[in-house]
């Protein structure tokens, strides 16, 4: 018989769970008041996420204050954990989520945002994420991340239309080739070590000393290949082009930062072990990795005649050059990897809210996409604001000096220098300029072409038409980050090293 | 013994079945032989102990799963043959092959390491679908629960985009014609 | 107020620039002009205060900005860079005040603000990154100058300049983080800050390679052989203002952060790549004078002329002695009056006639006479007369060389003559000879416009000419703890030898200066 | 004195500027007559000074201000007024003077009068510069101001291609030269420490003879180009497309003998290095012989004394080379008299010939114009060296200095080119005033120039026939600082035998020009066989080095030019695009790879893990049979 | 003969590419579905065997998650295909691309 079981609820930890169980709760409640009241408009549900984001957010500022005082958590009979890379990740989340809510309050109707479900699996998403993100749990990971992946697939869907059923037809295809890829992985390295925690497998892995390298191999080649599917990582990208352009502007920008940081901070806990035991192999795959991804999805960018789609390979460049943390592995590496994704969270989810508030329902002869290139011919004459704001994001990452992207840029290349990656820091370095030329070729676009004459005629009103003040304002939100992050930079890397040193990473 | 003629059995089984799956143009033989499949991968179950685990796979695969894929086929109308173009097949057997070929040579290999120790033994004498309650509640109650929210997420999400819920597209819809429609709506409830 | 004029300096006009989007259109030209001036004072008040005698950095400013990755703001000016800061706002506020009616001024005034901004940040950053920063940002006005009012291959050109020059610097950012981190390793902490980074020793091998990283970055701005050719386009395409502040303020940052960092910072490896810099600076001199003899545009001229002149400057920089650099940078404020006075008056026939077509002109000492005055004038200093602001630094930079290299100086020296030979083939295609084309017989002489921006350039072209010393004082006082610095930096024995100990030298030059 | 001093200096720059206020406006005769009065005021302060000078008085040195100083180097506006640069100063400001006042007469009709004595006066201030510099860099400064107002007056007549183009090639071929005299000044730097003449002569003698050597020879060619000794010497024939007062004055009495003046102002250092002194004197008879020969068939009157002046400098150089800094100098003063005389008188012939040049065109002038008819026969005179004119005394002395040095062979080409100058001046002379009026078959009425032109001219006159007397003051003076090489031939007959001989022998050419050119009656068209012989064709075409220039070296300039721009477009930044375009061309012929079709991305994925299965396979492989790869490595020698 | 582990997880190994094949070579959506359950049905073959010989019921745990897992996937990847035909009367995948490049 077994004996009964006696645990305190102190040793539980209960707290921990505090972050992620606050988006559920506010997903049920807007399931629940969809179901005592329907019809009621966007704008409720909207807040009601702000809301619950907002107390998330307090929550988890409550945990790193924890965390500041007395180091990693366990919790919930050590499932969960609650270290730096797990706070700052979902500060990111967490963040970036509650400025992308308000870009539902579109001056046009789209469909997904007419629909409280919407709002609900959302919130259900962020508290997937925030649950993936804080374990070292293979399981408590893997359903975390399902629970986010499949609330995304819809959230994709429920934009409606062809292109956007299309895209979230193949996210999830893919995405279920990964998931089985993740299990075989997880499999073998419980075979391995008859753990699916991270940590122990890491020291049992240690303590024979590698002995079944073939085994460990394996394992890893798994569980790099389902990561390397959410990070977009070259050959494992071919979703991402397609998935935003498929979805909205907005869940495009939302897309490009959330998951990857969920799925980055996995990757660190996962494959840094195996850095620092020297495992030379993974080393290898990971400098290819991290170089033919930066390179080549800045080729496919080059060649793109579309705003959008550029933007998604510049997204899969811009993981591909902080995937590099992985491989460095040192604190600044990791630091490196959070300012910058910060840094890159401003920019680019403002990058594509510009997109989003020019979205047309309706497109004119010349454009072929959503927002192809000739969209934005001459926007400096006719509305020279928003011109100069696309443009400073533009510029911002591409790396221009001193707007966000640049401070985070130099201190991953910095990272490389100190790790002792030269040719990679030279690598990272000179990617910037052939990005350089696609971003520089909207610009050139916006500023140097004429402007197509029914633009004129309105005098710009397209570039602003989807514009209300909610979004006006997350944009202007974007823009100060994106041009006085300087001066945010440093309270921010001090607190990132912080948290990441004390971490053990 | 017993277990060895069980096992080279039921792997000749499943893994014919499954091959059938995969390759027969017929649907409605890849879903029998994907039901048959997934019954004789809980008789693995079943050999290796898991109990719980087998009876867990039959009704949800053979029960939930498989009727739901019925239902799908239905709704597809892809019971008669499945017509696919199919290019290169000579890549796709070859990388599965390869894959296959390399993981297998390399499990081929004993684990060396020895030193395991079970994390959540299993006690003996103690039915295994006790056990599973035991460690299901304690250690992975959090993912349990998580594993329920996920059920729901598919759930809505699965009502959400089979409902009607998506028949009209506001998206493709200019301002005037969702207040048209509005209007209609209004008039209906009033 | 003086003790943030370097600031106020850097962001008046950037502050200015962003005040102008309320500016009425009509109103805009005369709000530019007001700006330059006000900012042409300061400067000039920077200069009226700055103390000669003292050959360190003056009226420094230390801000915090990322202090635990070792980036402050420090700005700070010496001899050495002080002029090029009056010679930046001069060209503003002289090309704003000469600017053409073109479409979209107001756009191009705001622009040509921010631009200004940057090179003044530039010249004063005393912070590798806040360097690297107004570096790279300076890129981006100029980027929509040449992109926007160009030619007709108006954005090629830019975009080329702007990836090309972007490119380089890159691999010159990475070179910087490198040294910051042995900074970080030598003493355990980051920083960026030039004058930290010069007391640091750094093993030859290293030097080497960080040479290079800088040299990269460096040489493209400059531009060096055979990273030039982005230069004949931005010139070819942008407008005559663009080309103006390109030709003078922009191409200096490479030369001005040759003598700022890979100099002082690597002495040895200087002294390593002596002679392969050398080489193509004569290579640069040479061979782009040739290139310039075979235009057919007379702005292209100018341009390929600018390189050529470059690598004067660049021989004297690398001359490694007070002489050669005092010269170089003495030339670089040469050269940036005497080609931006050059691209002026290019475009003043292009405004006029809308080519720029030797061949469609002749005979226009005929009908433009004061226009052909200046601009001979303009080409007799390019081509370095005496009395004429481009022969002192061009002569001291030849002369600081002759030092370390008596045929490549020899090679060097032939610039006086392939100079020459295209300026003057030039003038005569343009001015000599009969009016043959009728368009021409007509045009009016350079109007009082166009003589606001020429005059104080030909009359400084002249009076620095006769008389560098007020100029030249404070830029040897700077240059000469420069050369200090690298000789006791060195750790060969050949740079020590060919790096001149200027304390040694003190005690002679004041018994020279008895013996007269 | 320094007064003096500084009005002499900067009197012409005052009047350049006065001039040049007026630039562009119409023709304004008082400024032809205040820049006349301001030049005679830096002549009378000359004056003053040489009267100083030559009364013993001390010599005068300024130091106005500083130029350039910087580490090492303080080079600062510094003039002196010794022996020699007082010589130059009065020949210089003599002869521009008596320029400026011509040029009234000369400069009536055209409308660039004004700019004419701006660039004029900026010439002599330039010269001025260039003899009174206390150090090298002055030199220099005065140096490129006379090239650039030598380009500025021989391309005055702008609308002239060929003018333009002469000057052009003057500027370069000038330019050239510079380079060595940059070369040699540097050299004078590094190895003394200074440009100051008091800091760096001294110094010389502690310098080793290689040094000295390659200093000496970088300032000769220097001095080369200004006086367009060979091969650098085509530029001067060219140079007459200017005015021909500024022929007069720059491209005979001053500028170009600024070699001259530099080699003899750096005698403390050719005297250091005879075997370089012994190239200039050899160079020197060789130009004078080949510029004279040049001389005797050329069909253009400018031109003939062009190379005769070109040959004079090349008796100078003898002079110099040969350490008779003084007889150098000497002749320098004396054909500057001479010389400018003669092409005044030419420019006479030119405004009453309008321009026509070719003397065979010309003809029983003597007529017409008998003032001038009797100054160029007493300046050809001179320049032949006939007794008691100013040139025998230079020449005779120069002819002199070869012989008692013992250098028979320049002693004999310097008196057979006698011979030849004397044959071709007198050619000139009798083909424009004698025989039969030829120019009425072009219609031309011929007529005297303005009388005052003529008074103008008249000091040169008189200087031409007396300046002989000066000889030994000049040398008393100069004494101190050229040497007191008084060249004494042991023998009186020898000496006499010599001066008799060679003025037997000179006056012997000049008779057979008389006869052969005094009753010349056609225009010769080229069928002659005379001139259809190799000698003529040769001499005529100047030995075909302007053809090898424009052959050998314009047109491969060209021809170079237009390649290197062919190759920085094609090479050069066709490699910049090439880069960018590798990466654009990889990404369109790669995105293809995004098929759109789902089954290929799959099929990515599964590609992606298989190779990073065979990857882990290769490591894992190369793991465990790390010894035995090893040792199969070793075993290949790896 | 005795089935250790390793028979097991060559099972596995083997069910897995055989549902790799199906991934890569079905065209037709709810087919290509099928290969992902096959996908993971193997590797729940894997997680049994090792909790088996283990005698840790981690694997078992797994293999319960995965359950759930494939079923929630089933229930979202049906919802997409019911939209998609609806709108195209085909759920094969070549019909699926309109964006590209």
């Amino acid at each position: 018989m077994l004996s009964p079981i006696n645990i305190s609820i102190e040793s539980l930890n209960l707290v921990t769970l505090a972050p992620m169980l606050i988006p559920f709760v506010g997903a049920l409640m807007i399931l629940v008041i969809d179901l005592l009241k329907g019809n009621l408009d966007k704008s409720l549900y909207v807040v009601i996420s702000i809301l619950f984001l907002v107390l998330d957010f307090g929550a988890l500022l409550d945990s790193a204050g924890m965390f500041s005082a007395n180091g990693i958590i366990l919790g919930v009979f050590n499932v969960m954990l609650i270290d730096g890379l797990a706070i700052l990740a979902q500060f990111i989340i967490v963040a970036t989520s509650i400025l992308f809510i308000p870009l539902a309050l579109t001056n046009k109707r789209f469909h997904e945002f007419s629909h409280p479900e919407f709002f609900a699996l959302f919130l259900f998403m962020i508290g997937g994420f925030q649950f993936m993100v804080a374990s070292d749990n293979l399981i408590l990971i893997f359903v975390g991340l399902e629970t986010a992946s499949l609330a995304l697939y819809t959230l994709i869907a429920m934009h409606n239309r062809d292109k956007s059923f299309e895209a979230a037809i193949k996210y999830f295809t893919m995405g279920a080739l990964a998931a089985g890829f993740y299990s075989f992985g997880s499999m073998v390295l419980y075979a391995l070590t008859g753990s699916v925690e991270i940590n122990q497998i890491a020291t049992i892995l240690a303590n024979n000393g590698y002995a079944d390298i073939g085994f460990v191999l394996v394992g890893v080649v798994f569980l790099l290949a389902s990561f390397a599917f959410k990070l977009s990582v070259v050959p494992f990208h071919t979703w991402t082009p397609d998935v935003y352009e498929g979805s909205s502007a907005a869940m495009a920008g939302y897309m490009s930062i959330v998951p990857k940081i969920a799925a980055f901070v996995v990757a660190m806990r996962l494959f840094e072990f195996l850095i620092h035991s020297h495992v030379v192999w993974l080393e290898v795959v990971l400098y290819a990795f991290v170089v033919i991804t930066m390179t080549a999805a800045n080729m496919w960018a080059l060649v793109q005649t579309d705003v959008k789609r550029m933007l998604a390979y510049s997204s899969i460049s811009h993981a591909g050059f902080v995937m590099a943390a992985i491989l460095i592995g040192t604190t600044q590496a990791n630091s490196a990897l959070f300012l910058y994704w910060i840094l890159f969270s401003f920019t680019n989810l403002g990058a594509f809210s510009m997109l989003w508030i020019s979205r047309q329902k309706e497109l004119p002869g010349y454009q072929k996409t959503d927002h192809s290139f000739e969209k934005f011919s001459g926007m400096i004459q006719t509305s020279p604001m928003a011109a100069i704001v696309m443009a400073i994001f533009m510029l911002s990452l591409a790396g221009i000096p001193p707007f966000a992207l640049f401070w985070g840029k130099i201190y991953m290349i910095s990272a490389a220098v100190t790790g002792g990656y030269t040719i990679l820091a030279l690598v990272m370095a000179l990617n910037s300029a052939i990005a350089g030329y696609y971003y520089i070729k909207l610009i050139v676009y916006m500023f140097m072409k004429d402007p197509i004459a029914s633009n004129v005629d309105n005098s710009g009103h397209l570039y602003v038409a989807n514009a209300t003040t909610a979004l006006k304002t997350i944009i202007g939100f974007a823009i100060l980050g994106t041009i006085f992050a300087f001066l945010a930079v440093d309270p921010l890397l001090e607190f990132v090293t912080t948290f990441v040193y004390n971490s053990g990473y | 013994m017993f277990e060895a003629v069980a096992f080279y059995l039921f792997a000749f089984l499943t893994i014919a079945m499954f091959y059938i799956t995969v390759t027969t143009a017929q649907a409605l033989y890849a879903l029998t032989a994907l039901a048959a499949g997934m019954i004789f991968i809980s008789a693995f179950f079943f050999i290796l102990g898991a109990d719980f685990l087998g009876a867990v796979q039959i009704i949800v695969y053979t029960g939930a799963v498989m009727a739901l894929y019925a239902f799908g086929m239905m709704f597809f109308d892809t019971t008669r043959d499945v017509k696919e173009k199919n290019g290169n097949k000579f890549i796709v057997v070859s990388l599965a092959t390869l894959a296959a070929v390399m993981i297998v040579a390399i499990f081929m290999a004993p684990i060396v390491s020895t030193n395991m120790q079970a994390f959540y033994p299993a006690i003996e004498g103690i039915g295994n679908t006790q056990m599973v309650g035991v460690v299901l509640f304690t250690k992975y109650l959090i993912p349990f629960e998580v594993a329920a929210v996920m059920l729901l997420v598919a759930m809505v999400a699965g009502i959400v985009l089979a409902g009607k819920k998506m028949d009209l597209s506001l998206t493709k819809m200019s301002a005037a014609q969702i207040k048209e429609i509005e209007d209609k709506d209004k008039k209906v409830l009033s | 107020m003086l003790d943030h004029i370097l600031s106020i300096l850097i962001f008046f006009p950037a502050l200015a620039g962003v005040m102008g989007f309320m500016i009425n259109k009509e109103s805009m030209r005369a709000y530019g002009v007001s700006v330059g001036i006000i900012e042409f004072a300061l400067s000039l008040w920077l200069w009226f205060a700055f103390d000669s005698n003292v050959s360190g950095m003056q009226f420094m400013e230390h801000l915090p900005l990322i202090p635990s990755f070792g980036i402050n703001y420090i700005l700070g000016v010496d001899g050495i860079s002080l002029f090029i800061v009056i010679m930046a706002s001069l060209f503003t506020m002289l090309g704003i005040a000469s600017l053409t009616d073109t479409k979209n001024v107001k756009n191009m005034i705001i622009t040509l603000l921010f631009l200004q901004m940057t090179m003044v940040g530039v010249f004063t950053a005393l912070d590798g990154i806040v360097f690297y920063v107004f570096w790279e940002l300076s890129l981006v006005p100029m980027l929509y100058i040449i992109g926007a009012w160009g030619g007709p291959m108006r954005i090629y050109a830019s975009v080329k300049f702007f990836l090309y020059t972007f490119a380089g610097s890159l691999v010159m950012l990475v070179g910087m983080l490198f040294m910051a981190y042995f900074y970080y390793q030598a003493t355990g902490t980051w920083s960026f800050a030039i004058l930290d980074w010069y007391r640091l020793i750094l093993p030859e091998s290293f030097q080497l390679w960080l040479f290079a990283a800088f040299f990269v970055g460096f040489a493209i701005k400059v531009p060096m052989f055979p990273f030039h050719t982005w230069l004949p386009y931005a010139h070819g395409q942008a407008p005559t203002i663009g080309s103006v502040i390109l030709a003078a303020v922009l191409l200096k940052m490479g030369t001005y952060a040759f003598i700022r960092f890979s100099l002082p910072l690597f002495p040895d490896a200087s002294v390593y790549f002596m002679y392969p810099v050398a080489v193509i600076a004569i290579i640069m001199i040479i061979y782009t004078a040739m290139v310039a003899y075979a235009q057919k545009d007379v702005k292209q001229v100018v341009a390929y002329s600018s390189v050529s002149h470059m690598g004067v400057i660049i021989l004297g920089t690398f001359a490694l002695n007070v002489e050669g650099i005092s010269g170089s940078v003495f030339l670089m404020i040469g050269h940036g009056i005497v080609s931006g006075a050059l691209f002026l008056l290019v475009g003043v026939i292009y405004d006029r006639r809308h080519t720029k077509l030797m061949s469609e002109f002749g005979g226009l000492a005929h009908v433009m006479p004061k226009y052909a005055t200046i601009f001979g004038i303009m080409m007799m200093a390019s081509v370095g007369m005496p009395l004429m602001i481009n022969f002192v630094g061009e002569f001291l930079s030849l002369l600081g060389f002759y030092s370390q290299s008596h045929m490549l100086t020899l090679l060097a020296g032939v610039a006086i003559i392939v100079g020459a030979i295209y300026m003057l083939i030039a003038y005569k295609r343009m001015f000599f000879g009969e009016v043959t084309k009728e368009e021409n017989r007509n045009l009016p002489d350079v109007n009082k416009r166009e003589l606001i921006a020429l005059v104080p350039l030909v009359i400084i072209t002249i009076w620095l000419g006769v008389y560098p010393k007020p100029v030249l004082e404070p830029i040897n006082n700077s240059v000469e703890s420069v050369v200090q610095l690298m000789h006791n930096k060195a750790t060969t024995e050949d740079a020590k030898m060919r790096i001149p100990n200027v304390s040694g030298v003190v005690i002679s030059k004041t018994s020279a200066k008895e013996a007269h | 004195m320094e007064k003096y001093l500084y009005i002499a200096l900067f009197a012409p720059l005052v009047s350049s500027m006065f001039s040049a206020l007026f630039t562009n406006g119409p023709k304004k005769q008082f400024v032809g007559i205040i820049a006349s009065l301001l030049i005679f005021t830096a002549f009378v302060s000359s004056s003053i000074l040489l009267t100083h000078i030559l009364g013993g008085g001390e010599v005068v040195h300024v130091e106005m201000m500083t130029w350039m100083h910087t580490g090492n180097l303080y080079i600062p506006f510094g003039f002196v007024v010794d022996q020699i640069s007082v010589t130059m100063m009065m020949v210089v400001t003599l002869v521009s003077t008596i320029v400026h006042v011509y040029s009234i007469g000369y400069m009536d009709h055209d409308k660039g009068f004004n700019r004419f004595f701006a660039w004029l006066s900026a010439f002599v201030f330039s010269m001025m510069i260039l003899v009174m510099s206390d150090n090298f860099a002055g030199l220099f400064i005065g140096w490129e101001g006379v090239g650039l107002c030598s380009w500025g007056l021989i391309g005055f007549w702008f609308h002239k291609d060929i003018a333009t183009w002469a000057a052009n090639e003057a500027f370069i071929m000038n330019r050239i030269a510079d380079l060595g005299m940059l070369i040699g000044i540097f050299l004078v730097y590094w190895n003394t420490g200074s440009l100051q003449y008091d800091i760096a002569f001294p110094a010389f003698a502690n310098l080793d003879t290689s040094t000295l050597t390659m200093i000496g020879i970088f300032l000769f060619i220097g001095a080369m180009g200004k006086s367009a000794q060979f091969p650098l010497h085509t530029w001067l024939a060219d140079a007459m497309e200017g005015p021909t007062p500024v022929s007069a004055l720059i491209h005979a009495a001053t500028m170009v003998t600024a070699g001259v003046y530099l080699v003899i102002r750096s005698n403390e250092l050719y005297s250091l290095i005879p075997h370089v002194g012994l190239f200039i004197a050899s160079l020197g008879a060789f130009v004078a012989l080949f510029a004279a020969s040049m001389a005797l068939v050329n069909r253009d009157m400018k031109r003939v004394i062009a190379y005769s002046t070109l040959s004079q400098l090349g008796y100078m150089f003898a002079a110099a080379g040969l350490g008779a800094y003084w007889v150098a100098l000497f002749h320098l003063m004396a054909h500057a008299f001479f010389k400018a005389l003669l092409f005044l008188g030419a420019g006479n012939v030119m405004h009453a010939m309008h321009d026509e040049l070719d003397p065979f065109k010309m003809g029983g002038l003597k007529k017409v114009m008998k003032g001038t008819w009797i100054m160029m026969t007493i300046a050809s005179l001179a320049l032949a060296g006939i007794f008691p004119f100013a040139g025998f005394f230079s020449k005779d002395t120069i002819l002199e200095a070869a012989f008692a040095e013992h250098h028979m062979v320049i002693y004999g080409v310097l008196v057979f080119t006698a011979g030849l100058t004397a044959f071709y001046s007198f050619r000139l002379v009798a083909l424009i005033f004698h025989g039969e009026e030829r120019y009425k078959i072009f219609g031309i009425h011929p007529h005297e120039a303005y009388k005052f032109m003529l008074i103008a001219m008249s000091p040169l006159l008189i200087l031409a026939m007396i300046a002989g007397v000066f000889q030994e003051p000049f040398f008393n003076m100069v004494e101190e600082i050229l040497g007191a090489m008084e060249y004494h031939i042991h023998s009186h007959v020898t000496v006499w035998i010599m001066l008799v001989g060679t003025q037997v022998f000179v006056g012997l050419a000049i008779l057979f020009a008389y006869k052969k050119y005094s009753s010349w009656s056609t225009v010769p068209d080229g069928s002659s066989p005379m001139e259809n012989s190799f000698i003529y064709k040769l001499l005529y075409n100047q030995y075909y080095i302007p053809f090898a220039y424009e052959e050998y070296v314009v047109k491969p300039y060209n021809e170079i030019s237009a390649m290197m721009w062919e190759v920085d477009k094609k090479v050069v930044d066709a490699s910049v695009d090439g880069i960018a375009n590798i990466f654009y061309t990889t990404g369109e012929k790669t995105r293809d790879m995004q098929s759109g079709n789902l089954s290929t991305m799959l099929k990515w994925m599964v590609a992606g893990t298989v190779g990073l299965l065979s990857l882990a396979v290769v490591f894992g492989l190369a793991a465990r049979y790390s010894d035995e790869i090893l040792a199969i490595l070793s075993g290949l020698g790896v | 003969m005795e089935i250790g582990l390793n028979h097991y997880l060559i099972l596995s190994t083997i069910l897995f590419a055989i549902g790799l094949v199906g991934i890569m070579r079905r065209k037709n959506l709810l087919l290509l579905f099928f290969a992902t359950e096959i996908l993971l049905n193997a590797v729940n073959i894997g997680f049994a065997a090792i909790s088996h010989y283990y005698g840790d019921l981690t694997g078992q745990m797994f293999a319960f998650f995965v359950i759930a897992i494939a079923a929630s996937e089933l229930a979202v990847g049906l919802g997409l295909l019911i939209v998609w035909y609806k709108r195209h009367g085909t759920i094969d995948l070549d019909t699926m691309t309109s964006m590209r490049g």
